[in-house]
């Protein structure tokens, strides 16, 4: 490598990182994401600089295919298939890395005459490289529904067991290369097994969970380019690498702890299971299962819908939480959100209970909203935030004759778009009978005090 | 223009002028007869009829009603029990909606049976959340409450609201309500907005919480008296001397005190005896809503506005009537509400008496033996 | 040079740390993206290893195929993050005004 | 128990019983009888003084007052002007504090001059920062908007606050305040609490920025007429023209005016003219509290209630004197105040007249050719 | 260097770091300050471990020498001269840098044999050590009250042309040095003009500068440090130099921001003269500086205190920010802070203003305090809040005859610990005279609308 | 060497500046006197020449002082820091239980 060489690999990291601080902010990200780019174009040049570099057709003929291939797929896939892209792009990522390792251990005859950091941290991009490949490409098959979305499990601590058995086998293969054995079975025995132990992790995870997945593969495969990077004594690989090993796992950590999962527990499997199910399965109520939620799930809905309607009842009045509901209906509405209040007429426990505290916490008089008003906006509301409401959204007082409440008109929270429900319990309000409507797989339950949920999802909306 | 009225289409609903001293509402506002007129009704308002309330015979007229006798109508709704000779005006098989008192005045119901007339009793409809729109002594109670607020803050020689002013810091007066059913909570509301400090005192434990959720304290005597359908039951005598004292101690503490208990066709529970307005700091203020049973206080004079022990006490027994507008407003809802459960398709006024709501509420029924 | 690059890696690693230590859950996933894009990085060990030693057939059909792959994971990157980043680019106006 | 009193240390203050009609205030309450006895003063104050405020004569005993006759003493503390006959009682070359109309009553200030009684109008204490402990109007102006709003409340047929019920909804009320200075601030502050939409509207412009601390909005209806000394100025007659107008189109969307326009020493202006009356919904409130002088209502009738057009137009007099207790307290801290301001180091009243505060609140001076 | 002390000190640099990431926080300050100086301990036995370490007895007198001076020096300073303790501290580093300088310079025969970038860097770091060393003795000099703390200077234009010429010196005579001349007396040079100039650009400076001068010399510190390392070719320093070198930067540029100076203004001096003479003087409101502080800033003054007084005023109804100033208020409480409100009987534009709104946001009763029983606290107060008042805080009702308000009873915030004061500029109040208060040297202005600064603080309570 | 070394010094000036991004104006003097004491480094350069090339007595008096002071550098840096950091160590508690 020449000293050109090398300042231009200097010059493409600190792009990269540069771009990557603008990443972080929405006001900048799209700057960044060129800045990162243009870092990348710099690093290639500089590689194709390097004295002695030869086989200009074939590098021509591969850039040539992988452009053919991954500009149209960018530019045409639709937007909510984006994350199966991302999977995607992720693993020929993971799988040009396995492919330099298995092309560098021919070369070297299995690193005959090099230093043991170079069969080290080949063999370890190996391993990493293949697992992150055929991992991804399951998620991606999962995302794009080639693959069923549900969890494929052999049974937990079947599958656990043959998970670590694989990573053993192959770990052990590469150290047996290590110790200098030159068989080119035992390198495509380590690919091999670190391929089926990608699949199998990736498998029995369920499609709820897939972003977090994707993210770790992502770390992954930027772990196993730091260490092709080092395997080559190339500065520019080592660094974006290492960057985006150490970046990944971070953004992993976030993405798992904004979604309430552990990721032990997701790689561990079927976890994410039956929230994916729910949420693409649509109905089911049958089974009568409750989805809870996330303040900060909740949060995001919230912030990114076009109409959120609040629906107070007694439990806001009981949390003493009109003060908190009013500075979260605000910050939504900074957010360009529309905001309405629906006031039943006999929520709470005397005449004009909501509008007592709502004046108290000086929401304006236009937000508030009649029964008969607000009851034809349901259909096209994005979001109902029911706040410690229960009978006064009971469905069934619409719909089953036999309920004692049968006859009560009620707020037809049922009919948005989804539904948030606030509240510390199963417990029924005052009628002492049960909500259809917390069954519904439209509805997520935030349970908790009304107050302190609010104040969570306020927290989670400043940081949106 | 006073001459009989029907409709060819149906019933025809009579608005009756109130004669009641010191009542101001009307059975029926404006609005609701346009309601009650889309739905086929014929509506005939005796002359001046809204005109305690504000309501021009006009508005009336615009909306489609007749002025004329309502007495000769199907249907006759009123807010106050009918007098004998009211009665005597009834038609034979009309229905009547109105309070009726069927608890405290058995005679109105006698008369009405004599007469054959079909009676509704807006205080008999049961305390469920379906019939939550019909529940009159709920939104009447709401404007007694509200208005028991004001009328303790008008007679109070004191502010409610805490006030730092260079003439010196005003502390906030302290408001007790006794007795926390619709009109109690309403009171602890209103008081709580005019920024007193507000506590609440109940023997049905529930309504602690109901309490609180309105920004007030609780206070806790340690007695619970729960009854049936939501009300409370009558205390024991040794609860009722132990309540008293107990209370008799608190009270000294209040600038103002608002009683609202009540135990259904029982006199109100006395509970704030002489004594304990004599510990008051003078200028205080009572207001009793218990007066037409009685009273909570016992030094409550009903109807009066009296000054004992340098304390204020006033005992409005009308407080409804003082607001007359939305008050009468609230009580044609209710009234209509009941009505519409009576209607059938056809616009025929045919009760069907499996219904919970109209069987309790209705206290004569013209074919009764 | 090992050592050397050992204390890059250990300072990159630090840098990548340092830089996402608080981001907005919206946009992860665009994060992600951008961060898949430079790992693209791979690329280069594809160009390096066909450019400077690799020799058989197999070796250099491996090599396009990681050439290929690496050419996917880099312009697939950036394009798709450009795109997913499409949101921001109108949607700034509207929270402006607020900050 | 009649009988001249004097103190040994010094000076001696004397509480007469307010005569007006319909004054209950008391111009010193017994906590700042307290404070003037720590001082060194001694306090007569005349049998039954603090009855109206329900304050017993057994609580200025305790603090230290004697009860006799308050006219001897050297310094008289009233609230109302003096009659005729009460300057007679004063002793000559003794001072009086308290309202006394400078500007309204020249024949007050005639007689005290006569008398040789050095008279302090409270009303002519400069609207300084520094002066605000001693300012009368402003404490007894706060009394007079919280009170104003009870009473529209009172008045209304309609609730204030916004009450979504079983039986319909109530909309708020709209209140619209003209004339924003202290009684009207409070005005809005109070009804803002009950529930209902203020609106504020004045001939100041730096007003506006107070209306929306409050909470309420601003009616700009494009006129400016500051004066001296924050007060407005009279306008021209055109500029009336085109108030009265805009205003008449405004209000008849309110259902309560409060008006407290007030210009010093000169009529009130007519805001709210018969016609715009006329227009407001049947069962408004208009409440007056300019009807001392004259009133801003072309329809008001000065300490009356009426209703004219199914509009209750109220026009209370004096209220501050209902609520007697903390009206009497905040205007005797303030006339504490203004005598604190007055006293030597050693106890003596020798007011020092280059003290703007003295200078201009002094009406007559014994000393005076 | 063996790979031994190579692999110590990537462990140093990464505790460094670790340590450096610590002290950005309140919470993890302490530890992290540590865990940097076992990142030290770490480097110097990595170092005392290279082979053919000798000399020990000398380094060993130095090190004792150091010790024995710095130890003391650092235990016993008074919390009050904590600043110039910092700046002396950076100097002797700095002189530690032009002094290795000087003697490679002499064992290389002017860099004889040595690449180019070892002249570049070594000389580089003679210039800048030399700076930094007298540039902080007489910062130290001034703050210790040894020099005039008033700003020394020749006059803006003059002053200038001085400095540029005195730099443009050393640069070339640096540069004769670069192209082989070997003559003691061009590094003497070298350094003695260097020194010269750092003597001249921090005399002009005032004292209330003083602390963004230090960081300024503590970044070139660490910059000289790093130069030292590459020339040395030793990773811990080119890491820890350039860290220092970049954060310093950075933390010069935030604590210039927070003064409401630029850094060029100060190092071409006398600008800050006038606050540095109110802020060290104590007195002294003639010249009449104001300090602006943060949000960020307020919220940790407010989290760390005992009792936290807030006084509301007109601008508090102005803003509307009631409902914000409890929320502050409760988050306070909930950190263990004692909070009261202290409402002036004028406060606002009607009696009882701020009673009305501070009902309406529920703030407790018992927290509400009038003039006479919170006026005795002020002086056992932290932090005293005022938010949107003005006149009711003048101290001129106190203590000036002449003025309009005076005699009028006031709050005496003044009496506070320290004062924060929430206000959109420098206008007056109702009365329209000016306030003393906000050139009391206690006091920090955030300016602003008062809710958005009391949400701004309110957030940074919740973050720390 | 060299080379490497520069890539080193890019990231740790990218470290640094990723790490003081936004730091409290409390922590300012804090942290200024934990760089400060961070820069203390610059003993290990009077180590190494003192160690491995100094000859005359000059050289070894100028490398004495040089240690000395680095010294001072290190220990009262990081000294004076803890005690600066004082105010923070007994407020912890309060704030602790409330996260
Ligand atoms: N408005 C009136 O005049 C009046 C008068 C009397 C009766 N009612 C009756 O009251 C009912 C009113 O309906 P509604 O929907 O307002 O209330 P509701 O049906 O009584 O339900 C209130 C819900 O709030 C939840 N909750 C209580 N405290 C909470 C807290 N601190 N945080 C979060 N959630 C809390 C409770 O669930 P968890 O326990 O699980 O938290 C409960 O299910 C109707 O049935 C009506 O008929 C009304
Ligand atoms: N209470 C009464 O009865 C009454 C009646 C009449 C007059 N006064 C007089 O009013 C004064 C009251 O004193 P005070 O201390 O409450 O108020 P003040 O002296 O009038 O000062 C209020 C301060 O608030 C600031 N401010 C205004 N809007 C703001 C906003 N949106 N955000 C942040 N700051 C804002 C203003 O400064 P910026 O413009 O720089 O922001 C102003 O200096 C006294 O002089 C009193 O005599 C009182
Ligand atoms: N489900 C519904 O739809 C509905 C509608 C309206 C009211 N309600 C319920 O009906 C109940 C009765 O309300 P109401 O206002 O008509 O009651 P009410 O007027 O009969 O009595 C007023 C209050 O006085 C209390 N009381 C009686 N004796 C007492 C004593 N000795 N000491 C203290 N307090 C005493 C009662 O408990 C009651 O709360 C309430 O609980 C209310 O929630 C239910
Ligand atoms: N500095 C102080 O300490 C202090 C103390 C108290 C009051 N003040 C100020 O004194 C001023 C006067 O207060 P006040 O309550 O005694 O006033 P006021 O009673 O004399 O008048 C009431 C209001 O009526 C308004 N008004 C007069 N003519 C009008 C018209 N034609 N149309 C509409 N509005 C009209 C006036 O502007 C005033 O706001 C206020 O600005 C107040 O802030 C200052």
């Amino acid at each position: 490598m020449t000293d050109l060489v090398h300042v231009l690999y200097i010059v493409a990291f600190a792009l990269f990182i540069y771009g990557l601080m603008g990443l972080t902010g929405p006001r900048t990200a799209v700057r960044g994401n060129w800045i990162a780019a243009a870092g990348m174009v710099i690093a290639i040049i500089a590689t194709l600089l390097t004295p002695g570099e030869s086989n200009w057709w074939l590098i021509v003929l591969g850039v040539v295919l992988g452009a053919v291939v991954g500009v149209p797929a960018a530019r045409q896939v639709k937007m909510t298939a984006m994350p199966q892209m991302v999977a995607l792009f992720n693993g020929v990522g993971g799988g040009a890395v396995a492919l330099i390792a298995w092309v560098e251990f021919r070369d070297s005859h299995a690193y005959a005459n090099e230093p043991a950091y170079v069969a080290v941290t080949s063999l370890f991009a190996a391993i990493v490289g293949s697992i992150s490949f055929w991992g991804s490409l399951v998620a991606y098959g999962k995302l794009q529904e080639i693959l069923p979305g549900k969890p494929i499990s052999l049974g937990k601590p079947l599958q656990q067991l043959v998970n670590l058995g694989l990573l053993v086998v192959s770990v052990v293969l590469a150290v047996i290369i290590g110790f200098g054995v030159d068989s080119e079975l035992l390198i495509i025995g380590v690919l091999v097994f670190a391929a089926v132990l990608g699949l199998l992790v990736v498998l029995p995870i369920g499609g709820a969970d897939m972003p977090v997945v994707i993210s770790l593969l992502n770390a992954f495969t930027g772990l196993s380019a730091a260490a092709t990077g080092l395997a080559l004594d190339n500065t520019a690989m080592i660094v974006a690498g290492m960057i985006v090993g150490a970046s990944g796992s971070i953004l992993t950590n976030l993405m798992a702890k904004a979604m309430n999962r552990s990721i032990p527990a997701i790689v561990a499997g079927g976890f994410g299971g039956g929230g994916a199910a729910a949420a693409a399965g649509g109905e089911g109520a049958e089974d009568k299962t409750v989805r809870s939620t996330s303040a900060s799930d909740a949060a995001i809905q919230m912030a990114y819908a076009n109409q959120v309607v609040v629906v107070p009842g007694y439990g806001m009045a009981v949390a003493q939480a009109q003060h908190a509901v009013h500075e979260m209906g605000k910050l939504l509405e900074a957010k360009g959100v529309e905001v309405k209040y629906a006031i039943h007429p006999v929520a709470g426990r005397m005449p004009g209970h909501m509008n007592v505290l709502l004046a108290e916490a000086d929401v304006p008089y236009d937000q508030l909203k009649e029964m008969d008003d607000i009851n034809g906006e349901f259909s096209r509301t994005d979001v109902a935030l029911v706040i410690g409401a229960n009978d006064v959204t009971n469905p069934a007082a619409r719909s089953n004759p036999g309920s004692p409440i049968h006859g009560m008109p009620i707020l037809n929270v049922d009919q948005a778009k989804s539904i948030i429900v606030l509240k510390r319990s199963m417990n029924p309000g005052f009628a002492g009978i049960e909500n259809e409507l917390y069954y519904d797989a439209k509805t997520a339950m935030l349970f908790g005090d009304a107050k302190g949920s609010v104040q969570s999802i306020t927290e989670e909306l400043k940081a949106l | 223009m006073l001459c009989r009225v029907t409709s060819d289409t149906g019933v025809v609903v009579g608005v009756p002028r109130e004669t009641a001293a010191g009542e101001r509402r009307v059975a029926l506002v404006p609005k609701v007869v346009e309601r009650l007129r889309a739905k086929g009704l014929a509506v005939v308002v005796e002359e001046g009829a809204g005109l305690g309330a504000l309501i021009p015979d006009r508005e009336y007229e615009q909306v489609g009603a007749t002025i004329g006798d309502p007495w000769a109508a199907d249907v006759l709704v009123k807010v106050n029990p009918p007098t004998e000779e009211e009665v005597g005006r009834l038609r034979e098989g009309a229905t009547l909606i109105g309070f009726l008192a069927p608890l405290t005045s058995p005679e109105t119901r006698d008369r009405l049976r004599g007469a054959k007339v079909t009676g509704f009793a807006m205080e008999s409809v049961p305390r469920i959340s379906r019939a939550q729109s019909m529940d009159a002594l709920s939104s009447q109670a709401n404007v007694a409450g509200y208005k028991a607020v004001l009328l303790a803050a008008e007679q109070s020689t004191r502010f409610f609201p805490m006030l730092t002013t260079a003439a010196g810091t005003v502390k906030p007066a302290t408001v007790l309500v006794l007795g926390v059913g619709v009109a109690g909570l309403q009171a602890l509301a209103t008081a709580k907005r005019l920024g007193a400090r507000t506590t609440g005192y109940d023997v049905r434990p529930e309504v602690s919480e109901q309490v609180r959720s309105l920004g007030a304290q609780w206070l806790d005597l340690g007695i619970e008296a729960a009854g049936e359908g939501g009300y409370a039951r009558e205390l024991t005598e040794e609860e009722r001397a132990q309540q008293q004292q107990k209370l008799t101690e608190a009270i000294s503490t209040f600038d103002v005190v608002i009683t609202t208990a009540l135990v259904p066709g029982r006199p109100a529970p006395k509970l704030v005896v002489a004594q304990a307005v004599e510990h008051m700091r003078p200028g205080s203020v009572v207001v009793d809503l218990a007066g037409e049973t009685g009273g909570n206080c016992e030094l409550t004079e009903p109807g009066e506005v009296v000054v004992k022990h340098d304390v204020t006490i006033a005992s409005p027994l009308n407080l409804p009537a003082t607001m007359p507008e939305h008050a009468s407003e609230l009580y044609s809802r209710n009234v209509q509400s009941l009505l519409e459960l009576m209607l059938t398709e056809d616009g025929k006024v045919e009760p069907d008496f499996t219904d919970e709501v109209l069987a309790k509420s209705c206290v004569t029924r013209d074919r009764e033996s | 040079m090992f050592l050397a690059n050992l204390a890059i890696l250990v300072l990159a690693g630090f840098v990548g740390f340092a830089v996402i230590s608080k981001v907005p859950n919206t946009l992860h996933t665009p994060l992600m993206s951008g961060t898949n894009a430079i790992h693209g990085i791979v690329l280069l060990g594809g160009l390096v290893v066909i450019g400077l030693t690799a020799s058989g057939v197999l070796d250099k059909i491996l090599l396009v195929i990681a050439i290929a792959f690496g050419t996917i994971n880099v312009v697939g990157g950036f394009l798709v993050t450009d795109r997913m980043l499409g949101m921001f680019k109108n949607k700034d106006k509207k929270g402006a005004d607020n900050d």
